[in-house]
């Protein structure tokens, strides 16, 4: 048991390390490492164009989507490379959340199912991150029940003519191409009517909305589709099997471990070594070091768990539930560490505006955008099922919609 | 016994609930929400003519002189409407001070006008981060002129007069505060308004310069007053609270009702299901500790001080867990902005902080019992 | 809203006040106050012994079963005077534990389905105390699901003939008649082939054999049937309509309110209250008095929770889900302040001997019994349904044995 | 990086459970909690001969010399079996004490014995109630006799020696403290057997009466070495603690999938389902922090003493939630003393005190937390 790299992982490490210090967007480290959950955004600069242009710098030096095979645009590194890259990225490393779902779901996708030509035409400029891909699959009628989507693509010719809704798309509005899980057969279950596409977002009857969520900001948007062609070659898969081709993409999300989730523990631990309450410092009050030692071994476990995952992917092992665990753990976490930051600090936990409220806001930030964390990527009571089912071998949900033809599963609760 | 409100009070809530779901429906909320108002004013204006204003104002005041129990039925449809006009900064603070301290020429000149709606008032206390304390207080009172910056401040933009707790005395202990009467239209006193994480009830800092200030009640009295009207509006807003943690229930359970996920209604499933009975559930004990308070505020009634921190715990836990499990069973609709959920989240997590927070009134819970308990 | 008695309410309750003064065992008082969740005993007298002459010289005065008609050994008193009763009878009303069974749910049930000359032959002495029913539902592969229940009734002749198991049946080794729930028909689904009995636990064939629990204690039993006969006139309500007698039978648990659950807290806040930890006394501590604050609302939400009931009661409306709400919150909370109470006294927690041990093993006791209140009389989980189902409104689960003979239901999970 | 056990250790591992799982079926457990035997001693001498007792105790004084990964492996098999031997007190506590601070005759006499399976040891720590401190001890040392009493002591009833904490200073500072070894078989030695909550693991009182001690350590370092003592068990401990875990929420899951009710397994039920996934998420993050305390631990990092709180509060949470609420699961039947639910929950919580609370070792943590931020 030890931290110690390999020898060839500490060359790799060295090799990231210097690059990164040559290369790296030094001026926005800072305030990259102090961002938290609610608000990436950099004071004086555009965080879309830091970030592509630093994508495009590792890209150009082959340190983009390090997985990936080089041919298309990565550098055919192993699973603890990527790791080791990640930890020196470091605070850069904010600057890939608009390519996450690119790189972590859509590329992974196209390498499985698409034609060899797409391939090398779409996935380099994708892992360079000049172009911004998207995933629609949520709907409205659908959340938890992915697979209840009700988007139509029906096929005229050698094209698909698609007709509906999707929600919940994150970087719709910048994005250039996405993945597209649709209902190609009403008349069959639900999971056996599916098919999957990619297709160009700039497409005729493509519209983008944001969505302003509870918090205020927007990051996600809905996407409606009015005769949106897209031709047959540009299908993932068969028809009538994007159910499976759409189970390797999220397989693919479960693989991207070891970035660590946000707990909002360093932050509250930080906050009460500075803070004085009425009769003495807050770190010496042993309330408020009973909860901060509470959330202190969770944030921990958390930590070495993924560590733990790590060292089993070095070793060529699959990836465990851990992301699962991390969301759900973390999720709750998060909001109820807003909640005692704000009341730690009185009355006053109320404003939120960056120059009257504490810390610039922060804690109030977290508070709102909190909610939204318990449910994106899969709700926590859907997380409980998958470590219950997948980890532990305990029986699925009774699925009532099984094997009824999709049109005949009722679409309202009460009448 | 009859541990519950009379027919009388039930009826009044249902009145006070019919003109809310009339005259604040959610759309009205939205306006404050988005800032095309500071509040509510036709609203206002309609909560007085309907005599909820001054419900617990004596008659010879301008009120109803009806009383705090029905003051209560009232706090909780204004909580579960998300009321978006300063009711419990006027009514529960500020009235609720003149009525405990002012000089009959004080009660005269202002209850009237919060009664018929003319005056928006509110409590000036915090400086800042922190809870209630009298060594928390800096701003200076002397020779009738104040001195000093009050932050955050309830519905302080909009106020027409403020209670102003000022230290009298040199070192911070209770006898060193006095209260003072200040109207908020006159000189010297500089009004900035705040952003806070639940826009439908404004915060306001005041900056005094020598502002002009009549004293409400003996010098020195002030930090008794300040405790007695802080466990009043503790009961007061802990019906808001409870009002609006059943709200957020019937919503929980309504989109449970009609939701489809898996060819079933997601109210179907044991997780579902089991997280609306546990909101039930903490709703259910803050209602009880909530009638507790009613009575011991209606009574004034030696436990009023136990039975306020009670309630006021057991409310803002029920609020808090209601407002967000709400939006958990809302799944990602919950999460946007068209939904309401946010505005009972906003509101659940506000009204937790604003007479001090949850920590607070749990140190002072215990305190209270055990001196209960040693006496 | 006060806290006032009626007229007729204070005349009653000065009434019974006065007898109780008079004629209460009052050598006992002080120790049956005492006692708390996992030992209600007396030092030196058998309690079986004092609960059965209490109870007699309560009938004899009127004062058994209020709610009762006379006839049959009752008051005919209003639920309220049935709760001021309770009220004055305090720490006396431990007593009655070894009754409840049989005053709150066997005397309703033979009220509502004997025939006459039975409820006139066994009810008064039922009230008295003289003889002490059981309730016979549970069986090993029961537990939540009662009518899952495979104890056979097969009718020869006038008799019936009887052959099976029951668990959990609390006192049945000093029980004098009980009431039965067996199965009359198989073949059909399973609320719909049971049959109820009372019969005499003296018959040949019934063995009572204590279940010794987690706690060490023995609180209940098994109870096997073999060959026992009972005459059909035994029968209460009709052949294969059990399950609705029974549901009678378990509604009228549900009325008995007010009688308060046991959290814990009043021990705990008092224990804090005397406690020296090393930098001063327990109940300056901040993260104690902040426990302390969070289980106190509890407890005195619970309180005022069945204040309101009874207050309902009294105006003639019908019980809510106080009881579950109750159950479910004491359940789990009482096991919480136990450890709690333990975590309080360090190391020296682990000691449960009444010499050696802190109050006299008060809270290890109260530490070993705990996971049985959160199973008794249904589980937590249990009760969550019956909350979302009966007071929200919310969908039952789903039944895939709804519609299935009960002797083709699965017995095995895995095979 | 490999922040995993090595494949030897691992083995060493599945041959502990292997062996465990034959000596010591819950039948053998059983046989101890009913007060037929005060512990194991056939289990005791095989662990002996399979070479666990001495695992992490140096060649030269007739361990194995392997290190205390290789007892981390052990420990969490032990927690697992809920092995009622001496276990803990003689390999956490003794031998980690001598190991520490003994001379060299001193670890030549008592060490190869533990290796063997000769000696049982304890460390004789608490007066009465309350967590580790240097004032709560009272017990003195003058002149190489000691006395005083010790309670609760583990397995002191079955010990051949004791490392006993003593007062040589006047106030009880950490200085005033030092540490003692006794032999108990030898006169002014009183033993008194304690019932405590899990019979399978003793507890007793010691009262000595001018019972001769030679030093352990320096006088007045024995409240450090104390310190580096417990640490060091917390680890150790806390893998026993995440054994017990782990094999309660495996309990919990095997009936879950065997049991029906209402025509189903009741591990099809959400509510089962997620009780049982969040067991795993505990039993899980317990074990990771125990991995950080295994790798300080074996280090001897820096990071020690943060890396024991942190691995003992967690381990302490999460065998506590798999026990209690695999009993949860049981329904009644985990409930009886037939089915071993019990005896798992009766461990977790004598676990949970043994080195000192939790509340202890929270706070104990962020002091901890803290000393290393300021640095």
């Amino acid at each position: 048991m030890n931290f110690d790299d390999t020898p060839q992982e500490a060359a790799f490490r060295a090799e990231a390390k210097a690059w990164i210090a040559a290369n790296a967007p030094k001026q926005y480290e800072e305030e990259l490492r102090k961002s938290s959950l609610g608000r990436t955004q950099l004071k004086d600069a555009n965080i879309l164009e830091v970030a592509k242009a630093w994508q495009k710098k590792k890209a150009d030096a082959g340190w983009a989507c390090l997985h990936w095979p080089k041919d298309y645009g990565g550098r055919g590194a192993s699973p603890i490379e990527r790791v080791i890259w990640q930890q020196e990225e470091g605070a850069f490393g904010k600057l890939s959340a608009m390519f996450i779902i690119g790189h972590g779901m859509c590329g992974p996708t196209m390498m499985a199912f698409a034609r060899e030509e797409h391939k090398r035409h779409y996935l380099p400029p994708l892992a360079s991150g000049e172009k911004i891909w998207c995933q629609l699959f949520s709907e409205p009628a659908g959340g938890s029940d992915v697979a209840g989507l009700r988007t139509r693509a029906e096929k005229k010719g050698d094209e698909w003519i698609i007709n509906g809704q999707k929600i919940w798309t994150s970087g719709a509005h910048y994005s250039d191409y996405g993945i597209l899980l649709t209902r190609t057969d009403p008349t069959v279950p639900k999971h056996k009517g599916l098919t999957m596409f990619f297709l160009d977002m700039k497409s005729p009857g493509v519209e983008v909305r944001p969505i302003k969520q509870a918090s205020g900001q927007s990051d996600f948007n809905e996407v409606y589709f009015t005769d949106v062609k897209i031709p047959d070659h540009q299908r993932l898969g068969e028809v009538n099997d994007g159910w499976n081709v759409s189970l390797t993409t999220l397989m693919n999300e479960r693989m991207s471990i070891g970035a660590g989730v946000a707990t909002g523990f360093p932050e509250l631990f930080d906050f009460c070594n500075n803070l004085m309450l009425e009769d003495g410092p807050a770190i010496e009050d042993r309330s408020v070091r009973s909860r901060l030692a509470h959330y202190a071994v969770k944030a921990s476990g958390l930590k070495y768990t993924s560590m733990r995952a790590i060292s089993a992917l070095s070793k060529g092992e699959r990836p465990g539930p851990e992301n699962s665990i991390g969301k759900l753990v973390a999720g709750s976490m998060i909001q109820e560490v807003a909640m005692y930051a704000l009341d730690l600090q009185g009355a006053a936990g109320v404003l939120s505006g960056p120059e009257d409220a504490e810390l610039a806001g922060k804690f109030q930030a977290m508070l709102l955008r909190a909610p939204g964390t318990r449910v994106e990527g899969g709700t926590d009571e859907i997380m409980r099922n998958i470590i219950a089912e997948r980890v532990l071998g305990l029986p699925g949900d009774i699925r009532v919609d099984k094997d009824v033809p999709f049109n005949q599963i009722p679409t309202k609760g009460r009448v | 016994m009859n541990f519950d409100f009379s027919d009388e009070q039930k009826q009044m809530r249902d009145e006070a609930r019919k003109f809310l779901s009339e005259q604040c429906p959610p759309k009205a909320v939205r306006t404050v929400l988005d800032g095309k108002a500071a509040y509510d004013k036709d609203l206002w204006k309609g909560l007085a003519e309907m005599g909820f204003l001054g419900v617990a104002i004596p008659e010879q005041f301008g009120g109803a002189g009806a009383g705090h129990l029905e003051l209560c039925v009232i706090a909780e449809e204004m909580g579960r409407a998300l009321a978006p006009v300063p009711f419990s900064s006027t009514v529960y603070l500020a009235a609720e001070a003149l009525m405990l301290a002012g000089s009959d020429a004080q009660k005269q000149k202002w209850l009237p006008k919060i009664a018929s709606g003319e005056a928006i008032g509110t409590l000036a206390l915090f400086e800042g981060k922190g809870n209630p304390s009298p060594k928390a207080i800096k701003l200076t009172a002397s020779s009738g002129a104040l001195n000093g910056t009050k932050k955050p401040v309830p519905d302080g933009a909009i106020a027409d007069f403020a209670v102003v707790a000022a230290r009298t005395g040199s070192i911070g202990r209770d006898a060193d505060i006095s209260l003072f009467l200040v109207d908020l239209k006159a000189n010297g006193v500089e009004v900035k308004d705040l952003t806070n994480i639940d826009p439908t009830r404004g915060q306001a800092e005041l900056t005094f310069t020598n502002a002009k200030a009549e004293p409400l009640g003996a010098t020195g009295e002030g930090w008794g007053i300040i405790t007695q009207v802080l466990d009043r509006a503790a009961v007061l807003l802990a019906f808001e609270q409870v009002g609006g943690a059943d709200r957020a229930l019937e919503m929980g359970r309504d989109y449970a009702l009609d939701r489809i996920a898996f060819g079933r209604p997601i109210g179907s499933f044991q997780a579902v299901k089991h997280i609306l009975a546990d909101m039930y559930v903490s709703a259910t004990l803050a209602r009880s500790n909530c009638y507790y308070g009613a009575w011991a505020l209606s009574t004034n009634a030696a436990e009023l001080p136990e039975a306020a921190a009670a309630a006021r715990i057991s409310a803002t836990q029920a609020f808090q867990h209601c407002a967000k499990n709400n939006i958990q069973v809302h799944g990602g609709m919950g999460f946007t902005w068209e939904f309401d959920c946010h505005m009972y989240y906003r509101r659940a997590n506000a009204t937790a902080l604003g007479l001090g927070s949850l920590s607070y009134w749990e140190d002072a819970l215990i305190d209270r019992m055990r001196k209960k308990n040693a006496a």
